[in-house]
């Protein structure tokens, strides 16, 4: 399957890596298929966090003993493998939040309040995910800034034919990497430039991206980027914000309390160095562990041979649902399987996407079905829920031959 | 269909491809409420005209699953010429088939269950298998929700 | 060692249930005093964490599939078991963040955005936390609200005095259940009693409260608490906001995204119902199923049994230090057992405390040294830190007696 | 004390005891900094005189453990007299001692680690069994880094 030579992903080696898939879920075999939602874990990564609770379990950064000593070492390891995954020049510019919604948030209240006024413009893009959304709703209430919203166009991509209009004074540009409904992939470096031409600063919601490409802050060119680190293999309870270390420095603090202070007085406090600044109370200490795992894992495959196998995924996907079903279905988003991630929002005759949901379970085939926390573009789509097949290292062809081969079946029920 | 026959049942899927009730009524005199289920962006709109205590005229509208619609489709049916304190049991004996008892965190988790009221169901008797599909019972109970918000309207 | 025949705990069957006590720890046997920086976890709250990321992971609230529905099970179970642990009524008032931290800055951001306007006046204590000091600063310099403080009397107790003074025309009262630094349980009914009786909200911090002791919120009489899970052997990555149901529903939401919302459009949003208005994005799912399993744990050895344990500890610690090292060693906080948790910042000659937790770090004795995040506290006690040893369940006279030993190298070291 | 010689070297413990050149200068002429490490507590005043880049007088204030007492002590009695130049080499010996080298997230892991220069330590030299216990390295520089502060203010 793999071209020119190149190594893909093992899939059989990367399940076997996976226990959920070990047995029957519900006394059928898993097909999961919803990893835009969160993806499975892998024994590496539960051995991580298992290890660090019965070897090196304290409370960090302030314990001169060994056990504090040995978690702030593995929290901070890890931190330097994310730095690295990503291409960050420095450890001290990832902060650890709980995850990309508050990381999103983050940028919102703390750049944002110190930033916008009134009649500031921010771009977004009308395939936002909530996350993206609603914090720049409240700073909006809160301070009247204007948000302004780049369209959909030809197939799924983003309408870039008004952007100069749309950055016209703006003061920063907040969007995709890929969208988690439509698997587009965004022209990041493309908006980037614009947006620092016309002056603004540019964050990229980048949940989707970074799990499933290789990562390279240096080409990608933004200032802020957001990720969570249940989509890439780790545990829930843990996201990262990445921001440039100039504009971290002079960003005032969003949480207040332990760790993220230089000194605390009846009458005011000051704050602690990058990354503690942003990083208030106990942070989600084995979960850092869990995603430092997570990111050794993705690195042991190696993203390019990740990306690679979900390039070839996509076009059997694509292919093998046309064949099987034709016009009975419709696939959202870009049909070039280079410019998309492996995230199929589909519609299937007139069956609604929850019965869908529920008749592909029956077959031990998992997909969403919802708005994806993406309302404003199922109003642009003009459909209430789409049905949500995504794809990751762990699934081969026979996935997505049991997903065709299961749509057969809510015909038989539905279609009228 | 193996496995799904006691969600999709015949009299279900009929209420599904065939709604009654389908449309609106002009409020006033009726009465009005848009159930939205936020999770998965069911939506049943209930028309509901009462006189003296009875209700006399229903319309449904909105749009979502099969469950949501179907159930708020032979909602409709069942209340058409009843009287609020029918409607009232009705609702009561719907929700407690679905399970849904209003518990409280005081009682104790073997606890027998509310005895339900002695009502005849009728078609909504389908509805039944609900309760072995969990994440169903919101589009299930829906149109009763929203039923109940457009009488006290 | 039980009182009236009361049952007290099994330490040993305890520690067998903590797998970090199993073997040496850096070849020494492990000593383990900073429960109140975090607890160790026992195998039942690790597997439960396991046993759901290879049985029932997925994302929750939005999936009809099967993984889907059990993730929420679990998690909404979690939720009724630490309702029911601490007294709430509804579990919907139960609200999941990831840390007290973020709780304490929730009540701040949130509540006290909406509430607070220039002059008003929130009552803190100087033996705070910097959690719940930083929030309350970082508000007063965005709203210009006054800050007053409680002081310090008698062997460690709160100064009331000055109560009603400080009351007058308070909006809020926020204050620590127990102190992290003294062991100080404070008079909670009490204090609330007489700030609502001046029409002020009462909040708690009980972070070292909850862990510790039965906590009945009916009969503390608060209005808001805050608390950590991972002091209670439950994991990192999540902690609890409780408040009254007609607050949180008045009060605007916190972050914003995903899960949080009714409905949203370009224009604007609505927000969900409790408790999911306030759980913006992917919740810490795996760490609040942990918090479920700690809950079930510590029900079942009985918050009763825990407290009789703390209490003859807590006697056996300052009776026995005081018998090997009288006058060499200080212990701050109350004297009396049952008016304190088992909490000791202790000065020992003139040792620096950091160089007392090295020197006892070397015989396996783990005690933090710092000022325990409490630096106007410090001030007002007059150290720039102090050394802590903190128990917990698994604690017993052994580890006491190999504390006060190792004090003597101490002594040997640095004394002059 | 089985295991802690190497921190607490006779040396160190009588820097600690008696610690040299303490107490203040005038500024100016003299140039101030305080070093605070936020986790531990511990606090380090340098005064330092320079004239014609040469430390002609240096004082130390301060409170915290025996480590960071002690090294901002021995760092006053070895930069005395020293010229700038002769201090920036002492300092990066020391961090280079305390296997502190600016290392960048491009180095591979397993990379050489840069030549520390050739300086005689003396006393400081004393400090090296620091590096086995990370949590405390912070207290051993504390002093260097103020002393840097000090002089670019
Ligand atoms: C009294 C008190 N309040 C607040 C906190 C902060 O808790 P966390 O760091 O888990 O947010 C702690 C523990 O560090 C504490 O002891
Ligand atoms: C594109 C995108 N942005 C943001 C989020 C929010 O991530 P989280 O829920 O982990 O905060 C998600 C996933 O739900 C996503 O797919």
């Amino acid at each position: 399957m793999s071209d020119a030579g190149q190594p893909t992903l093992d899939t059989a080696a990367v399940r076997a890596d996976f226990p959920i898939f070990d047995g029957p879920v519900n006394g059928r075999e898993l097909v999961y298929l919803d990893s835009s939602g969160t993806s499975q874990k892998p024994r590496q990564v539960l051995d991580s966090m298992h290890a660090f609770y019965v070897e090196a379990n304290a409370n960090v950064h302030r314990g001169a003993y060994y056990l504090s000593d040995q978690a702030s070492r593995r929290m901070e390891g890890a931190r330097t493998k994310v730095a690295r995954f990503i291409g960050a020049t420095e450890a001290e510019e990832v902060i650890f939040t709980k995850n990309a919604t508050e990381a999103l948030n983050l940028i919102a209240a703390s750049w944002g309040r110190a930033n916008l006024q009134a009649g500031d413009a921010v771009v977004l893009t009308v395939i936002e995910h909530h996350a993206n959304i609603v914090p720049w709703h409240m700073l909006a209430a809160e301070r009247g800034i204007e948000l302004r919203f780049i369209g959909i166009g030809e197939d799924g991509h983003l309408d870039l034919s008004n952007l100069d209009t749309l950055l016209d004074g703006a003061k920063l540009v907040s969007f995709t990497a890929m969208s988690n409904v439509l698997g587009t992939l965004t022209p990041v470096a493309r908006i980037a430039e614009a947006a620092h031409a016309a002056g603004a600063l540019v964050a990229i919601d980048a949940c989707q991206y970074v799990p499933h490409l290789p990562t390279r802050l240096a080409d990608l060119g933004v200032d802020f980027m957001a990720f969570s680190g249940h989509k890439m293999c780790g545990p829930t309870g843990v996201g990262v914000l990445w921001a440039r270390r100039e504009i971290l420095e002079a960003m005032p603090p969003f949480l207040g309390g332990g760790g993220m202070i230089a000194n605390v007085t009846l009458d005011g406090f000051t704050t602690a160095e990058l990354p503690h600044k942003f990083e208030a109370g106990t942070p989600p200490i084995a979960e850092i562990v869990g995603l430092g795992a997570a990111v050794d894992y993705l690195d042991g495959l190696g993203m390019e041979a990740v990306r690679r196998h979900e390039v070839e995924l996509t076009s059997y996907f694509l292919r093998t649902i046309k064949e099987r079903h034709g016009d009975d279905v419709t696939v959202h988003g870009p049909s070039e399987p280079s410019e998309r991630g492996g995230v199929f929002s589909f519609e299937y005759k007139d069956v609604h996407p929850h019965d869908l949901s529920q008749v592909l379970d029956e077959h031990g085939v998992n997909v969403r079905a919802g708005h994806h926390c993406a309302k404003p573009l199922m109003k642009e789509l003009g459909v209430g829920a789409t049905a949500r097949a995504s794809l990751y290292i762990y699934n081969n062809e026979s996935d997505v031959d049991r997903l065709v081969e299961a749509l057969d079946d809510a015909s038989d029920l539905f279609s009228f | 269909m193996a496995g799904l026959e006691d969600l999709y049942k015949e009299i279900v899927i009929d209420h599904y491809r065939s709604p009654r009730n389908r449309g609106e009524l002009e409020t006033p005199p009726a009465q009005h409420a848009e159930g939205l289920n936020p999770l998965c962006g069911d939506e049943v709109h209930v028309y509901v005209q009462v006189e003296d205590e009875v209700i006399t005229e229903v319309a449904i509208g909105g749009q979502g699953c099969s469950i949501s619609q179907a159930s708020a489709s032979m909602m409709s049916a069942a209340i058409k010429g009843k009287s609020l304190a029918e409607v009232r049991e009705l609702s009561t004996a719907v929700k407690s088939m679905m399970s849904i008892h209003e518990q409280s965190l005081e009682d104790d988790d073997s606890g027998v269950l509310p005895e339900p009221p002695e009502v005849e169901l009728g078609d909504l008797e389908a509805l039944k298998g609900v309760v072995k599909y969990p994440v169903r019972i919101k589009c299930a109970t829906l149109g009763w929700n929203t039923l109940a918000e457009a009488l006290q309207s």
